[in-house]
């Protein structure tokens, strides 16, 4: 059987629906020597910031049931060593790259997009949900309003399409989608982190530096599709489904449930084969369940 | 250097010291390819732990394909614990060789641990050339673990214990300044205060110093950025005051990390 | 050493702080089989309406990593079987009873609780946060107006101390906290469970007939530490913390993050003895660290 | 009835066709209290997994303290998939006996099981008095499973398949039209179509049955309300038109239920 994964996002193409999560794949090299980045759909860089940021103090991570918490607070080394160094190995690949942007203002955030306007760079994923940033993250991604705001200031600055990331920390989140619709988000990916805690009842402290973290992992799966579902209902816009993904079977669920694409994130930490054999066995179901097209899955479950 | 997935088995496993286990795993490839001063990333078979447990070397049998874990479970439930019920014939996912290991090129040379931090000098102790030292600190008596090893494996061995019920009553430094000949070079591995100990020590000295270093891990080959330390110059590749445990550790020259 | 396992809530003595989490212990009879119920500090009933509930169709389960999905829809065999046959019976034991009030409108909860004016019950706990149902659920739960509303019109009539029962599928919780405590609540529970979804990819389909559940087990306790943590520095009601208990040392966590006491729901269901031993590991804490009085650990994570 | 949570350890386990296996448990409490038509949960060694697995009792040897359970793995990733690879040696809690169990004081009964509801009837036939028949529906040749077993412990054996590979092609309500006699009794186990088709059969011929159900459970015990099935009357428990499976069943007169 002749079997198509293609998928489309903001009218590019995507070889298959798999991509990366952000902040979890660093930008490629250190899993390159695991996967072959060019069976991926697309590989989504760390956060990257107009200057580099140092992060939060360690311990930044943490195990919890079936999940983890993270603090890095996003430390990256800078717009400028990411079009030196990074991009130009990215490029080396048959795969679509998506930057994600983040900022401490709606200023920074525009400074980084603009520095990217002439890169060769398919996508740009507003991370305006990270949890462990007070200036930059929260406030902006849980208010409708804010959302909307900002998505359009970076939409106008945009050369290329915009990717809007939700956070799963609100009350409705088909509110935060339809602000970034509203904006001017030419696609949708959610989840972020969930903010979570962890304390040693030995040490009677956090066991985090920053106190909170951001929970991801297998144990949030069950809310992201959830949230996939309803935003599929509420939004126009494609999405692309995250949160949990361990399985290909995992990510054929994102997408019956409404994503057009995934990102695997917290899995590549206890596979770094994952995100490669996640698009093997998305191919393999297509195969075995007799779809042609993957796109007939997209949000087939109703 | 690559690093590989590799499913091990277990060999065999028992307990050296109350809470402390000798793990012997197969795993050719790894084992193939590992240095003293690496480590592994184990991984359990229990999904509720998703995190890898980061583990050093503590013995490299590359000829037989056989590595050896010391470690010490930590606490009730937690993921050592865990890995102290797997049995001969257990199966279990590793990740490694991982980090840069230790230089081993160093005549003349201390080797210094404390507590869970003396494991990964075993191996170390084998690389080394000429005449080689092994200073170690214990809790007490009653929590000594590879003392016999050590015996084989260094020059000579020196034990400091916290309550004085073996060796000397005191730290590795006490035993550091005691040696009738200073080292030309320490390698050590333990915990942070001794590491900061040492660091004092040897800078007064002007011996110069490695230490491994501990961090929590998630990937485990530099991508994350979870297992930082602080470096003493902006770093290469993170452009800021940051080293990764993982990737550009454990192993540190102790001027490039703010202990 | 002479330790101390009491704790008071709204002026009424525990003698620990374990009490179960409402819809996963019955009425208690039959995990009485497993646990000395005179060991626990409470019981807290499934939600009792005013009359009989049939619940959701089923499949009302389904497992998830580290956690599982339940659309039970509040099934109970309403006030009166409460009365005749379920208090009767927890009153044989020498532990506090907690009744959890469920309802489709303001007036169903206020008519349970007037049924129970004259009962021996020791506390209401106002379930306003189950997802499960439309009516009754998640409307009211999640808006800090409506909060307050139908926690003042419950607190009129109420004749025990009212516990308020708060979602985590709030953008803020301090913001529902705080309309509770305005609305007269005496204590305030937290957290119920999260919307989530799972979807079989075989018969592409929900898992649960219900389409969505409610995601609670060791998976979300996380986000109930922060949650709990957050609430306990929000307002000046003694909290119950509950999401993801399965051993002493979770309860700890959450009552070193700020409750006062906890309840023990999904880990009954993988081990029926949990809440006995949940209470004796408090005990054994005490005393390995030295701690005379339980009250001494209340929030002392700051 | 006392239930208890006991731990267990696996005395062997081997597959009896390809995805069901047959597995020997040692819990000497549960094998002690439990009758025919009774289940325990299964609890894995994995965290991610959290709720049970009920399996029914194929076998009960109470006095060596045996458990036999008869499982299908259900997919990949599945708790079964998991518990088919637990060794010999291997600890797992489980929680029972479960459950009512089949009535077993009918003489001239049938059993009459589909698939992998099969394993439940083999220990029953040995607790029913006087002449047995067991009508046991396949899907193929290539699939079967126990039927040794039965063929020991019933008097006649009849078997139909999906695909006519062995026995009469079609079904077990097939089989129980072409009986010589019709039984006196029905109790059986199976696909909830299959128990339809039973329900519908046994109302036309005045047969009492009994249905063995199916539910998805979390306490196993009566006390979360999950896994109700729906009731013809209202239950004095629940106070509506629901059943628990796990309490009030799994075995039900058919006519108690809404299939
Ligand atoms: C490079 C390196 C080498 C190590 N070598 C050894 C060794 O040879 N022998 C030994 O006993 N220990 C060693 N450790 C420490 C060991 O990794 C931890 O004790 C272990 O991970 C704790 O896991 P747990 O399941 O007991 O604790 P849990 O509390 O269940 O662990 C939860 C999470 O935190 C992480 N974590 C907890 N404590 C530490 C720590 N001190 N360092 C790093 N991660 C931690 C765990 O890996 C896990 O991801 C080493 C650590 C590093 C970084
Ligand atoms: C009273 C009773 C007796 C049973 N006896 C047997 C038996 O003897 N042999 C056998 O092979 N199977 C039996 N089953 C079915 C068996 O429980 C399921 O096939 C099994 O739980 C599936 O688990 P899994 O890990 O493969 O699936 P997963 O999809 O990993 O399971 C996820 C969750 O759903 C539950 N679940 C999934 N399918 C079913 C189902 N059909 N029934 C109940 N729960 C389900 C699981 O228990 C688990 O909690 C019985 C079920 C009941 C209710
Ligand atoms: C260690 C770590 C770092 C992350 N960094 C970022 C980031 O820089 N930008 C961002 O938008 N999301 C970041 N995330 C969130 C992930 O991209 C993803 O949304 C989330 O982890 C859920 O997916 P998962 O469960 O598959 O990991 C990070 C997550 C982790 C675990
Ligand atoms: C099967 C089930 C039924 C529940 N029924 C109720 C209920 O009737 N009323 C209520 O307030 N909460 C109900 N809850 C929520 C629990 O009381 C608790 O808030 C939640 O499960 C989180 O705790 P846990 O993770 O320890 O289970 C139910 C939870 C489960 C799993
Ligand atoms: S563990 Fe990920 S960078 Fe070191
Ligand atoms: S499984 Fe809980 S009532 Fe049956």
């Amino acid at each position: 059987m002749n079997i198509s994964t293609e998928v489309s996002l903001a009218g590019i193409t995507l070889k298959n629906p798999v991509m990366t999560a952000s902040g979890t794949f660093g930008a490629g090299e250190e899993y390159s020597e695991f996967v072959d980045l060019n069976k991926l759909g697309a590989v989504v860089t760390k956060g990257v910031a107009a200057v580099p940021w140092a992060g939060n103090p360690t311990p930044r991570l943490a195990e919890t049931p079936g999940g983890m918490l993270n603090a890095i607070g996003l430390q990256n080394p800078g717009v400028d060593v990411f079009l030196e160094r990074d991009l130009p190995f990215l490029k080396r690949f048959d795969t679509r790259v998506v930057v994600n942007v983040c900022g401490h203002s709606e200023e920074e955030y525009v400074e980084v997009v603009e520095r990217l306007r002439e890169a060769p760079v398919d996508f740009l994923e507003l991370n305006i949900s990270c949890p462990n940033v007070k200036e930059g993250g929260i406030a902006f991604g849980t208010q409708a309003k804010a959302v909307e705001h900002i998505t359009r200031r970076v939409k106008e600055r945009a050369a290329q399409p915009l990717i809007v990331k939700l956070s799963p920390n609100v009350t409705d989140i088909t509110e935060t989608a339809r602000a970034a619709e509203a904006g001017g988000a030419d696609v949708l990916s959610l989840i972020n982190t969930l903010t979570g805690m962890k304390i040693d009842i030995m040490r009677r402290s956090f066991v985090l530096a920053n106190r909170t973290g951001g929970l991801s992992g297998p144990a949030v799966h069950p809310i992201a599709v959830r949230m996939v579902y309803d935003c599929a209902h509420a939004v126009k816009l494609p999405l692309i489904g995250m949160g949990g993904i361990s399985t290909a079977a995992d990510a054929i669920e994102m997408i019956l449930a409404g994503a057009t694409a995934v990102s695997v994130g917290t899995a590549n930490f206890y596979n770094p084969c994952v995100s490669e054999e996640v698009a093997a066995g998305i191919a393999a179901y297509l195969e075995q369940t007799g779809t042609e097209d993957i796109r007939e899955l997209i949000g087939a479950v109703r | 250097m690559t690093k590989v997935r590799e499913r091990a088995s277990v060999l065999g496993q028992r307990a050296l010291c109350p809470g402390v286990y000798d793990l012997r795993l197969l795993a050719p490839q790894i084992a193939a390819a590992a240095r003293p001063g690496q480590f592994v990333n184990v991984f359990l078979n229990n999904g509720a732990h998703i995190l890898p447990r980061p583990i050093s070397l503590c013995g490299i049998d590359s000829e037989n394909g056989i590595l050896r874990l010391v470690y010490r479970v930590t606490r009730e439930g937690s993921g050592t614990e865990e890995l102290s019920r797997y049995t001969a014939g257990t199966e279990l996912l590793l990740l490694g060789p991982l980090g840069n290991g230790f230089p081993t090129a160093l005549d003349n040379a201390a080797v210094v641990g404390g507590g869970i931090g003396i494991p990964p000098l075993l191996e170390l102790l084998w690389a080394l050339p000429g005449k080689k030292t092994a200073l170690l600190g214990y809790r007490s008596k009653s929590q000594l673990f590879l003392l016999e090893d050590f015996a084989v494996a260094a020059d000579e061995v020196k034990i400091a214990t916290e309550d004085g019920s073996l060796g000397i009553r005191g730290n590795v430094v006490d035993l550091l300044r005691a040696l009738p000949e200073k080292p030309k070079a320490i390698l050590s591995c333990g915990p942070l205060p001794m590491l900061r100990a040492l660091k004092a020590y040897a800078a007064e000295e002007g011996i110069p110093l490695w230490v491994s270093m501990e961090e929590r891990m998630a990937c485990g080959i530099g991508a994350c950025l979870g297992c930082i330390t602080e470096s003493a110059e902006v770093d290469a590749h993170s452009n800021v005051k940051n080293k990764r445990v993982c990737a550009d550790g454990p192993v540190f020259r102790a001027e490039e990390v703010v202990l």
